[in-house]
Order: C-alpha cells, then structure tokens, then sequence
C-alpha cells in the first residue's frame, strides 16, 4: 500500500528524517510512535507532499509519488490529518466537509454558472454524503456551526470526517487523541476501527499509548529520524529500547 | 452606529455638492471653467482660472451682457484627469446649468469631455490650450472652438526659423504628449523640406529628475542646435539647464510653452540671442501688452505661464457670441460665434467690452484683438492665429517678428 | 558615453539608495509596504527649500534642520496611523499609507503651490575630465560624498550602534527580539525616525541636484520600491545595492531602448527579480 | 438648477460610479474572495479600454483598428484580452507572498502605459483614440445616457449575479478554503494555484470590461486616464470603505466613495477664486483623513464580510 | 525564587495549561518533562507571557511577574531561550551575543569572555552570521545570548531539541556548567532520563496538568512516570 525507501530530510544541516524505511500493509491500522523530535511529523508531510524529499523514494499504491505535489498525492486516494487540528475556520461544519470530494463539477466554476442542474444534484449528493459522515462521527447537531465554534475534540473529529469524506485508501493521522478527552477518545478509536472494517488502510502518530496498544496492528518506532523497531503493540511494549529512546538513553 | 454615520456624513456631503453648488442661480449668464487644480497641470489650472476670471472682471464692470445680466463663472477642478474632468463637466451642464464652457486644458481631458458630455448636450466649449490635431477632425456638430491655434501651425513656423538661423542639423527632444507630439511631427517635416536633418527627435517623459541620458542621446551626432519642445513646469527648466551644464548643447530654439522669463533665471548669459515661437497677436495689435498691464493690476506679476491669455479670450469671445445670439441657448451660440467675429470686422480691444456690446447692437463684425492676438476661428472652429518668434536679449523675452498664417 | 551615463546612473542610484534603506527597514520591521515614502522625500526637499531659501538659512543648517522635521512628520505618522493599525491586515496598512501620501502631497502643493522650486538659480558648469569623456557638477560630487557619509553613517549605525542593531535584529525576528528585552516599540520609533532622515536627505539631494516639484516624491516611489525587492525586503545593505542597480540600469538603459522607456526599467528589473529569485539578492527566507 | 438638470447629472453620476462598480467587483472577486493583491488595476483597465476601442472602431489611419465589430464583441474582446494578460502575469507571480503580487501588478500596470504612450501604431500613442463610438448612438436623443446607463446596470447585475452565484458555488467553497488555510485545501487533493488563478482571471475579465465600458462612453481614451491615484488607488479606497469580501458592500463603496470624490467639489466652488488652488488641495487632504479614519474605526469597511454559504440550510 | 500558582493559560480561546503550581529554588536545575502535547513548552512561555494567561499568577523574587514588561523581566535576571528561531540569521555571532546586553551594559567584556570559555567553537565564528551555523552551533548562540543577560534564572525551552545526539550531551553538559556559576535553570526537556538525571527536581506532565513532582532521581526510579510515556 505505502512503501517508504530510504527516506531523508534534512533542515539547514539536520537530519530530520534519516534514511528511513517502512512498509504500510493494506487493510491494517498501523501506529508510527517515537520521542519529540524522532521526525515522525516529518515522515508524514514527506508521504503527505508538504514537504519535498532530499533523498529517498516513496511509493503509493505501486506508484512512486516522490515530490508530487499535496493535491496530486490526495487526489490518489491519499488523505490526512493535522497535529492541530486544521479547520476552515469560517466555514460551516458541512461546508468543512462537503469542500473535500474531488471531481465535483461544481468546482468547474463554468459548470456552477451555467450547468446549475448538475452541480445542484451533485451538491445533493455530497451533502448527503458530508451528513452521513456527520452521523457516523455524531456530530449531526453541529452540522451548520461555523468550524471556529467547535472544540478541540471536536475539531480532530471533524479533521476525522475530512479524511473520510475523500474516500481514501490509505488515511494519515496525525495524533488524534492529542487533547482529546477520554469519551472523546474512545469514540475515534472506534471510528478508527470502524474504518479499518470497511477496507481502508490507517497510518497514526500518537503518543497515547493506549490507543496504540488498542486498536494498532503494527506499531513501527522512530528515533532520531531513523526507523528503530517495529513488531505488533505487544512486542513494542516489550522492547527496551523503545523505553530508552522515550526517556533519552541513547543507544551508542 | 458608525457605519450610520458615516453613511450619513456621505449622503450629506453628496446632497451639499449638488446643491451648493447650483444654488445662487438667479438671472446670470453662467459660463464653466474646466480648470485643473489639482494633478499634472495644477501649476497652470490656477492662472489660466485667473484668466477667465479677468475677463468677467471687465464685462462685469461694463454692465454685464445680454442686457445687464451678470456673467458668473462656475470652475470645476477636472483634476488632470479625464474621469473627473467629464463628471464635473456633467455636473457643469446638469447642474449649474451653464451655457458654454471653457476648458479643459489638456486634450486628454478636452476630447472625452466634449465627446460624452458637451456635444451631446448641444453646449459650446472653447477650449484655450488643448492643440491637438484630433479636436480640428472632433465630430462635433461645430460646438467646439479653440484659442489655440493647432500645433501643426508653429511647428512649421519653427522648423524654417531652425532653417534661417542655417543649422544644417537640429535635435528634438519634446513633451511625451499630444502637444509635444504634433509640434515635433510639424517641425521635422518643415525643416526637412527646408534641407535639414533631424538628427534625434527624442520624447521625454514629464517630472523625472534627470534628463541627462535623454540629452546625450539628443547630442549624438553633433547636431547644431536643440528644438525643444516642452513646458517649464514639466521638465522644459530641467532640461535647459542640464543641457548647459553638461555642456550638451549651445544653440537652442524653444516653443511657446518655454516663453517665459523664468528659464533664463540663473542661465540668463548662456541663453543669450536663443529664439522661440509662439502664438501670438496680428502685426497692430496691442492685446498681449494690454493683457499684461490688467492682469497685473488685478492678481500682480502675471506668470510666465502660457494659456492665461488664450483662456481669457476663450471667455470674451464667448461673451461677445452670447451677446451676439441674444440667447443662452447652444446652437444660437455656436452659430453667433461664428459671425460675431471677421477679420475685417471693427477693432475691439480686450477691455472695450462696451464698445463690443454696441457694435453688436448695430450688427457690425468684430475684429477682436485679444489677449493672444486676434481671435478669428476657421469653419472648423481651430483658431487662425499668427505666430511669433521671440528672442531672449539680457535675460528679458521680447518678441521679434510675425509670421502671419 | 557609457562612463558618462554610468556616472549619472551612480549619482541616481545613490540617490534611491538612500530613500530604499528606510524603506526596507519598515518593510522588513513592520511588515507593509510604506506607499507615503515617497511623499515624505519630498515633504524632506520642501522642508530644506523653507529653511534655506525662505528664511534664508545656510544649506547644511537646512538640511540638519529638514532631515529632522521630516523624522518627526515619520514618527507623527506612526503615532497617529500605523502604530494603530498594527494587528490588521498588511494590505490595510498598505492602503492607509496612501491615504497618507495623498494626503502629505496634498499638504505641499497647499503649502508650497504647484510650481517647481529651485534651492539655486544659477547653474554650474561642470569640471570635465578626460578630454570631454567624463563631466561632473560640483554639486554632484557633493551629492556623492553627502550620500557616500550617510550610508556609511548609516551602515555604521546599523553595525555599531546598540540600536542599530537591535533593528536589524526585530527585522530578523521579531518575537526573539522582545524577548531578548529590546524595547520593540522604541525601535520602531527610532527606524521611522532613521527613515525620515534618509528619504528627507534623498529628497533634498535630489532637489539638489535638479528641482523641487510637490511629485517628485511620488515619482520615485516605485523606483524605490524595485531597489527594496532587488537587495531583499528587510536588509538595508541590499537596499543599498539596489538602488545603484536600478539607478544605473536605468540610465544606462538609453544605450540600448528609447528614453521614453526609462521608466519602466526599474519595473522590468523589479519583475524579473520577482520571477528569479523573489527573496532577492541579499534577503532571507521569503 | 432644473429637476431635469439634476437628474440628468444624476444618470451621468450613477453612469460613472457604475463603472466604477464593475471595478469594485472585480478587485472584491481578486481580493475579498480569493486574497489577491493587485494594485495594477489602471492596467487591466487600460488594456479593456483600449481592446474595445480598437475593435469597434473604424479603419483609423492613426492607429491599429478598422475591425468595426458590434459593441459586444468589443466589451467581450476587452474582458477576454484583459484575462489574458492576467494569465500571463498570473504565471510567474501568483504564488508569491501576496505583496510581491501587489508590486509586480503596479510594474505592469505602469509599463503598460508607457506603451500605450509610446506605440503608436498600436494606440496612437499620448494622442489617444477618439470617436470610440457609443452603441446605438443616436437612438435615443436626450436619454442616451439613460440607455448607457442601463447597459452599465445591465454589467453590474450580471457580474453581481456570477460572482455570488460562484462564490457560493462549490468553485466558491474552494476559494474561501483557500482563504481560511491553504494546507488543508491542498491536502484533500485541490490545486490551490488553479483556483487563486481563476480568480485573478476572472477579476481581470471583469475589469477589462468595466474598462471598455469606459470607452465606449467617453468616446475618448488617452494614457491621462489611466494613473494610478484614479485608476487604481480610488477602486481599492472604495473596496476598503464598502467592504471587503462583500459584494454588496463593494458596490455601495464605488457609489457613495464616487460621490465623495466628485461631491466635494463644492468645497472649490465656494471659495473666492484666489483660495482655489487651496481649495483643492484641502478637499483631497479630507478624502486622505476620511479614508484613515475609516480604516482607523472599521478596517473592516462599512459592511463589513459577508457570510457566503454553499449550502441552504432551509431543507434539513 | 519563582513561584508559579495555579497557572491557567493557552492561545486565544484554546486552555492548554490548566492549574498547574510549580517552583525553582536559588541555584536550583528543574526540569519539566512529559509526552508531547502535555503543555510543557506552553507553561514556560507563560513566564515570560508569551501566551494568554488566563488565571493564577506568577511570581518571581517577591514580586508579581504576570503583568511585568519584558525588559524589566530581564532585569530582574530572567532570561529564556526559546525552542526554535532562537537567533537572529542575519546578524553574526558576535552581535547577537551583544543584543543579549541590550538591557544593561555592565561588564560586558567579562560576560563575552565567559561566553567565548563555555563556548570555544563560536570564537572563530564570531564575525560568521549566525544563519550560517550549523544547528548545534546556533543552539550555543543562543545560550551565548541568554547568558550574556546575566540571568539568575535561566529558561530553556527543549534546548536539545533537533540536534545530533553528540550535540545534547554536549548542550546537557553546559547547562550543568551553567548551573554551576550560580544560574538557576527551569527547563523543558524531551530526553527525560538525561534532564532528570542532573536535575534537583523534576515535575512530569500531562494533558495540561502536574502528574509527578519529586527530585530527579526519585522521578527517574518511578516507575509509574516510565508507564506514563508509554501510556500507563
């Protein structure tokens, strides 16, 4: 599904990201974990196109997509979340989710002129879609809020709903428990789950554990940039130099 | 509560402008003044104002016309710029309920104001400055007149002076608009005809600081002399003075809008025996001097500025047609302007406005002698004038001989 | 030729330069694009055409006295605009400054009339050297050296001085600046102040050198503005070097293009640097 | 001063404010929607201006032209010119920080004139084009004005219709994505260049236009007409004072910020003759301190940002 | 000789600390550690009221800081060094260790050469702009800066953050030399066996708020604190 190569970054001298490697299955929650700092961010803006690798391949769905542009990349079938959590601020909740479906002819500004029957349908359909995303993340109450109104659990959830309005294959989440209460977070565990039943594939950053430990298959740990170990949440768990690289022994 | 206000302050500002503006119009005859104030020509707007403003001075002070009425002057400032200078040409007709307008100064605003608004209207504008040949082919029903004459006239006057004083060789280097435009064409064809070569012809744009490369490619070639074609205020002095100082150029010729005193300020023994043309009176005629003896009891030193006089006669002749047609109306001015004036017509001088009113009254042709010289317009309403050449003699400019069309 | 239009280009150039440094400074402290810049130069040159020709003071004593009304008129502006306008929108900022400009200009041609002014009648006959290939004023080379003093003051300010370099420091970054106990508001102050000394002695050079009209300024101002971009929006030094690139560009253009395209050199320049390289030659990060 | 008097200057006021509208919109499409900063407006109005005036125009041995083509083709050529060029600015600029595009448009915008001042084979150089004619002129005496009027709102209703109607399309929802955070539209697979580029097209369309309306009606242009205070400095202070990303608010702005442009011309009016001078000067030192304290007290302009929507919510 | 009381603070409407009570004792190394997200670097900045405070106070030397002007602040001898962009690029080295002297001058030549002796490296860059060096260089730059206000207490925000791994023993190491001159240090700190290792104390956060406080070693021997970043 998501193959990274040898991957490197670098900021004026610094190796964010160091020849790392990994391998996304299909189909799979996949939780990617480290200290502050160990790139994985990084990582996820280099897959995401944000940002431009120095060295490295990345390959999705067989394709390699190194330095694709963001919206070609999406448009693959690749979509993602923010570590805080990105909203159009002044926009409703529905229009936060109804601006994501690529391929509307209404995006045709020709189209949204002259060709108001399609577009209108269209638009029946993406917001049905865009409400059922809603009821699925039950947050139908708050569906013509402005997006600035919402709190932060809120918003990662609606970050969640972005995501899932793109229909994609592979989903990349960037810390969706970060300050998030723990009903809150139990309910996008289970929607995170619930999406792996439906046949999409998971890449998370996080650094609550128990979300890990719940619902990942495969848990792979940076440090310093580099790919450091990797194994089922169990393994992780037991593995002393996941505890090390968390409390700074270096492994010299 | 603030967006209340100042919605209101605008509305009351707006309702003021159309109302002060129109409301003391009780029995005069209004003329227009389209005046820049502010913008590019502001430094000429505000004399050429004057000018209008002196020849209601004299008709006022000899009882008014059309029996009596008093002749009022509404300006409006058309800021150099052809979007304001039409509104408030409308704002003149619609309004203010003028009956003729005299104005604008430049072309650029001239044309556009005659086109959409004065033509359409049926109202007679004379404009005092604007010398572009576009307005001698302007469509226009016969309602727009100049005081100028069209720049093609002193251009060929000054190509053969560049001839008689036998430069073989001459450099242009002209105002970057219509006025510079047409005198540089007039004068290369003059002057070539004659046996000359232009040797550089060189536009410039108004109000930069430096000249120099502008003057050095001018001097490429050696030429024997400089034509230049501007005004003071936009560069003409600059040009001058860093010609002499670079040591570009020696022998000059200037045109009518650097006839003034004020570019020799400084530089009065390096400019010593230059010449110039310029529109200006018939062999007899005593207006100019006239002109500057009133100007200068009523506003003081009168500015070295062209198109004072011309802007003062644009509004005596108007008065003269307006008397002439009995009426206000804009077809009896316009026809009247036409037969009120003759070249054999009875001398009228710029401050003979009694004697002008009775010889209309006993239905004689004037032959007005104007600020500018005599005012007689062609069937085209362009300003059959005459052009002088003019001499700079220990600093001061005396003219020196006629050229009669 | 081409030495001779070097030379004027050199004596422009410098002329821009210092009108370019205070304009970079606010751009790259304050974030906007200062369209009253201009319209300070001449309200600098007018300020110098009062005190010398109207009350008849000696040049330098009009100059100090010009270059320092015009720090205080920057400084005014800041109080009562721009100091206010700081969390807007650059673009606001940007639009109220030309309203300031309009405004300044306005107060000019109010106080001072429309007609050009000259800080000396008579003319001066230039030392020519090298059989006619080179000629100079004598104003000229005090323009040379007055302006060659001031960025050489000005670069000694900036790298010398505690407050130099503290502008140069808020124009690197801001937020490190406060904290590092820099009186961020002061500064400020201080750079309008710098600025209004610089575009007044820009403004007075180069009535100087030809005359005084009340756009004289407002001429200038997309000239300065290309020299900002060229040396990179924020570094004096680059603004500097840009104002002899676009001050001998563009005379030295005539070699090559009619004269009635001068103008648009700096623009051209100005463009091209935009497509090339945006953050321009000396700057940083865009 | 005649009830006729004044409404007939009224039609020639609303004539020109109109026009300015249909500038207002277009920089409100460039600005207000999409956050682009141009200040070369005079360019793309000089460019409309001119595109119409030479296509409709007879063969004129002064400059290019001799197409005659219909009024509408004219107003269409100059939108569709006017475009063009934006396209062509558009690709190297558009993804610059937004000042940057401000300062290359005001380049543009300045080199434009000097080449209409200085090809003349083209423009007729500073002497400019004359006759442009007027549609239908002729066909209706006295109320011509009121028939030109009419095609201004005509063009005003129509640019006012399209730009809601794509704002609060889903091509809408994108540009005011774009807007509130870049990233996140680029993330969900947009290509956020595209739009700030139709955008900019579009304004530019709109403004070409306004611009050939502008010719059509003075039936003269010269490169006078086309400096920056007038031509682009006012659109914005009538954009900033309606109110940005307000359609509505835009075209309030063009007409009471006209009407103060052109109002306080009494100020002139009343004072004796030898103050006029000061007059003027004073009168646009006002307009400065209005604007500011505008800007002071409600950046935000007098109507503030509309709430655009592309969704109904009537039906749920 | 800082006491922070129930500190509440975030950016705009968003809460991050919530009521946290923290303090440094003269001569005192104190570090914060704890996962991402648990608002380590927001309560620092909250010293130096670098984000919102919307409740409790904080107090440094008797007297209220929450309301203090920056440059009074560092004369009072605090000084803080922030995670990121914690030089000026474009200034050379030596310039930017002066700016640190912006408030008081005294001595200058003495703090430089204290500077120099910590930092040997930065002696032949001094005439190098700063954005020429390389990260861990910089980081010494901006120590350089701090120090150079003559701090009594000296803020880091992660100040290990983004460098190689021989860097941050090196960076460790000159925070205990630091230390050792008589200057407190509070400072956040991502390799949290390292910080508390040569830390006096130590609090541990989460979500906003305390979880732990105790001395370094005491924290390092917890075994629920080792839980907590693996998820407990």
């Amino acid at each position: 599904m998501l193959k990274v190569k040898s991957a490197v970054k670098e900021f004026s001298g610094f190796r964010a990201v160091d020849e790392c490697s990994f391998e996304v299955e299909e189909n799979t929650i996949t939780g990617l974990i480290g200290p502050n700092g160990a790139g994985k961010t990084t990582m996820f803006n280099l897959i995401a196109g944000s940002l431009d690798l120095d060295q490295g391949e990345v390959y999705f769905s067989e394709q390699k997509v190194n330095n694709f542009a963001p919206h070609q990349i999406a448009r693959l079938g690749l979509a993602r979340t923010f570590q805080i959590p990105k909203t159009l601020k002044k926009m409703t909740v529905m229009e936060n989710l109804m601006l994501v479906p690529s391929g509307q002819s209404g995006e045709n500004l020709w189209n949204s002129w002259f060709n108001s029957a399609k577009v209108s349908k269209e638009e029946e359909i993406v917001e049905a879609k865009a409400y059922e995303t809603l009821e699925f993340l039950e947050l139908t109450h708050l569906a013509d809020e402005m997006a600035v109104n919402l709190s932060g659990g809120q918003k990662k959830l609606l970050e969640l709903g972005r995501a899932l309005m793109a229909d994609p294959e592979l989903i990349m989440l960037d810390e969706p428990g970060a300050g998030v209460n723990p009903t809150l977070l139990n309910k996008i565990a289970e929607n995170i789950l619930k999406l792996k039943e439906r046949g999409k594939t998971i890449l998370l950053i996080e650094h609550n554990m128990d979300l890990i430990m719940n619902i990942c298959d495969r848990v792979i740990v940076m440090n310093d940039g580099k790919h450091l170990v990797e194994g089922t949440p169990a393994e992780i768990k037991r593995n002393p130099r996941v505890l090390e690289a968390y409390l700074g022994e270096k492994t010299a | 509560m603030f967006k209340k206000k100042i919605l209101i302050t605008m509305l009351v500002m707006l309702f003021l402008s159309l109302t002060v503006s129109g409301a003391f119009a009780q029995d005069t005859v209004k003329i227009g003044t389209l005046m820049p104030l502010t913008g590019g020509l502001a430094s000429y707007g505000q004399f050429t104002r004057n000018g209008t403003l002196l020849a209601q001075k004299i008709i006022n002070e000899q009882g008014g016309l059309l029996g009596g009425k008093e002749l009022e002057l509404v300006n409006v400032d058309t800021q150099t710029n052809p979007q304001a200078g039409v509104d408030g040409a409308q704002k003149l007709v619609s309004v203010n309920g003028i009956n003729a307008i005299v104005g604008a100064l430049s072309s650029g605003v001239t044309i556009p104001v005659a086109e959409s608004v004065t033509v359409p209207a049926e109202v007679v504008l004379i404009s005092p400055s604007s010398t572009s040949p576009v307005l001698t082919t302007l469509d226009d029903n016969g309602y727009v007149f100049r005081t100028v004459p069209s720049d093609s006239l002193q251009g060929v006057v000054a190509g053969n002076l560049a001839a008689d004083l036998n430069h073989d060789s001459l450099a242009i280097i002209y105002v970057n608009n219509d006025y510079g435009q047409g005198l540089n064409d007039a004068v290369i064809e003059q002057f070539e005809e004659r046996g000359g070569e232009v040797t550089a012809s060189i536009a410039f744009e108004p109000n930069k600081v430096s000249y120099r490369s502008e003057l050095m490619e001018a001097a490429e070639g050696n030429p024997d002399a400089l034509l230049l074609i501007a005004y003071t205020d936009d560069g003409g002095i600059t040009i001058i003075r860093q010609a002499l100082e670079n040591g570009f150029f020696e022998e000059f010729i200037f045109t009518d809008g650097l006839k003034a005193p004020e570019i020799t300020e400084g530089v009065e023994q390096y400019l010593e025996g230059m010449r110039g043309t310029a529109p200006t009176s018939m062999p007899g005629g005593k207006g100019p001097e006239l002109f500057t003896k009133l100007y200068e009891e009523e506003f003081g030193e009168i500015p070295p500025k062209p198109y004072i006089d011309t802007s003062f006669d644009a509004t005596f002749v108007l008065a003269l047609a307006i008397e002439k047609a009995g009426s206000t109306e804009g077809p009896a001015i316009r026809d009247a302007l036409g037969e009120v004036l003759a070249e054999d017509g009875m001398v009228v001088n710029i401050n003979e406005w009694n004697k002008a009113k009775d010889l209309i009254a006993a239905g004689e042709k004037i032959r007005y002698e104007g600020a500018s010289g005599p005012v007689l317009f062609n069937d085209v309403g362009d300003s059959m004038g005459a052009i002088g050449i003019w001499k700079i003699e220990d600093g001061n400019i005396v003219n020196e001989s006629i050229e009669v069309q | 030729m081409a030495l001779q239009l070097f030379l004027n280009g050199v004596i422009l150039g410098s002329i821009i330069a210092l009108g370019a440094i205070g304009l970079s400074l606010i751009y790259g402290i304050l974030k906007f694009g200062h369209f009253a810049h201009g319209d300070l130069m001449t309200l600098g040159a007018y300020f110098a055409f009062l005190f010398k020709v109207q009350l008849g003071l000696p040049f330098w004593l009009a100059f100090v006295l010009a270059a320092a009304l015009t720090a205080g008129a920057a400084i005014l502006l800041n109080l009562i605009l721009y100091r206010h306008l700081k969390k807007r929108d650059s673009v606001i900022v940007m639009i109220s400054s030309v309203g300031a400009a309009l405004i300044i200009r306005n107060l000019v041609l109010l106080f001072w009339g429309p007609q050009n002014k000259f800080y000396e009648k008579a003319i001066q006959m230039p030392i020519v050297l090298g059989d006619g290939l080179l000629r100079i004023k004598e104003n000229q080379i005090i323009i040379l050296v007055l302006a060659l003093t001031l960025v050489i003051a000005v670069h000694l300010f900036l790298s010398k001085t505690k407050l130099g370099k503290a502008m140069r420091a808020m124009s690197d970054n801001i937020d490190l600046a406060q904290i590092t106990g820099i009186n961020t508001e002061r500064v400020i102050i201080w750079t309008w102040a710098m600025s209004g000394v610089l575009t007044a002695a820009a403004g007075i050079l180069l009535a100087f050198d030809t005359h005084l009209t009340p756009v004289m300024g407002w001429n200038l101002l997309l000239p300065l503005f290309a020299a900002v971009i060229l040396g990179g929006i924020g570094s004096p030094y680059g603004a500097m070097f840009g104002g002899l690139v676009i001050g001998i560009s563009q005379e030295m253009s005539t070699l090559i293009i009619s004269a009635a395209y001068k103008p648009a050199v700096a623009f051209t320049i100005m463009i091209l640097m935009l497509i090339i390289k945006p953050s321009g030659l000396m700057g940083k990060k865009v | 001063m005649t009830f006729a008097g004044v409404f007939s200057y009224l039609v020639f006021f609303l004539i020109f404010a109109g026009i300015y509208a249909v500038m207002t919109l277009a920089l409100n499409m460039q600005r207000g929607f999409a956050g682009l900063f141009n200040i070369g407006i005079a360019g793309f109005w000089a460019v409309g201006a001119y595109t119409s005036a030479i296509m409709t125009k007879g063969p004129s041995p002064d400059h290019l032209g001799g197409f005659g083509m219909p009024f509408i083709i004219g107003l269409l050529a100059a939108g569709i010119i006017s475009s063009l060029l934006a396209f062509l600015v558009g690709i190297p600029t558009i993804r610059l920080r937004e000042d940057y595009l401000g300062i290359a448009t005001i380049g543009i915008a300045e080199i434009i004139r000097l080449v209409i001042k200085n090809e003349a084979w083209l423009t007729n150089g500073v002497r400019g084009i004359s006759a442009i004619p007027k549609p239908l002129a002729g066909s209706f005496g006295s109320n011509y004005n009121l028939f030109f009027l009419m095609i201004v709102v005509l063009v005003i209703a129509l640019f006012y219709y399209l730009s809601e109607k794509g704002i609060n399309s889903p091509w809408g929802r994108i540009l005011r994505a774009i807007r509130e955070d870049e990233e996140v539209v680029k993330a969900v697979g947009k290509n956020v260049v595209r739009y700030r580029m139709e955008a900019f097209v579009l304004g530019a369309f709109m403004m070409g236009v306004g611009g050939g309306l502008y010719a059509h009606f003075t039936s003269f242009i010269s490169p006078e007409a086309f400096k920056p205070m007038q031509a682009t400095f006012l659109v914005w202070i009538m954009l900033i004072i309606g109110g940005s990303a307000n359609n509505f608010g835009s075209i309030v702005g063009a007409f009471l910020t006209w009407g103060i442009w052109t109002g306080t011309e009494f100020l002139t009016g009343m004072l004796p003759a030898a103050y006029t001078t000061q007059a003027a000067a004073i009168r646009v030192i006002l307009i400065g301190v209005f604007l500011e304290i505008i800007l002071l007290n409600r950046p935000e302009g007098l109507f503030g940002e509309k709430k655009y929507s592309s969704v109904s919510t009537a039906d749920r | 000789m800082l006491r922070i009381n129930d500190i509440y603070s975030g950016y705009g409407e968003i809460e991050i600390i919530h009521g946290i009570t923290l303090n440094v004792e003269q001569g005192e190394i104190v570090s914060i550690v704890g996962p991402n997200g648990s608002g380590k670097s927001t309560l620092l900045k909250s010293i130096f009221s670098l984000v919102d405070i919307m409740g409790g106070e904080i107090n440094y030397l008797g007297s209220d800081l929450t309301k203090a002007a920056t440059d009074q602040m560092i004369k009072k001898g605090l000084s803080f060094v922030p995670q990121t962009d914690n030089i000026f690029p474009t200034l050379t080295v030596a310039e930017n260790l002066e700016l640190g002297a912006y408030v008081s001058r005294k001595n200058l030549s003495d703090r430089f050469d204290l500077i120099y002796n910590l930092f040997p490296p930065l002696v032949e860059k001094r005439k190098k702009k700063a954005g020429t060096l390389s990260g861990g260089q910089r980081q010494m730059v901006a120590f350089g800066r701090a120090l150079v206000m003559e701090p009594k207490l000296l803020l880091l925000d992660e100040p290990t953050a983004g460098l190689a791994p021989m860097f941050i023993d090196l960076i460790l190491e000159k925070v205990e030399e630091i230390n050792k001159t008589g200057v407190s240090i509070l400072m956040v700190e991502q390799n949290a066996k390292k910080a508390l290792a040569m830390s006096d104390r130590g609090y541990v956060l989460a979500a906003g708020e305390k979880k732990y406080e105790d001395s370094g070693r005491g924290l390092l021997e917890n075994k629920e604190v080792a839980q907590l970043f693996l998820g407990g």
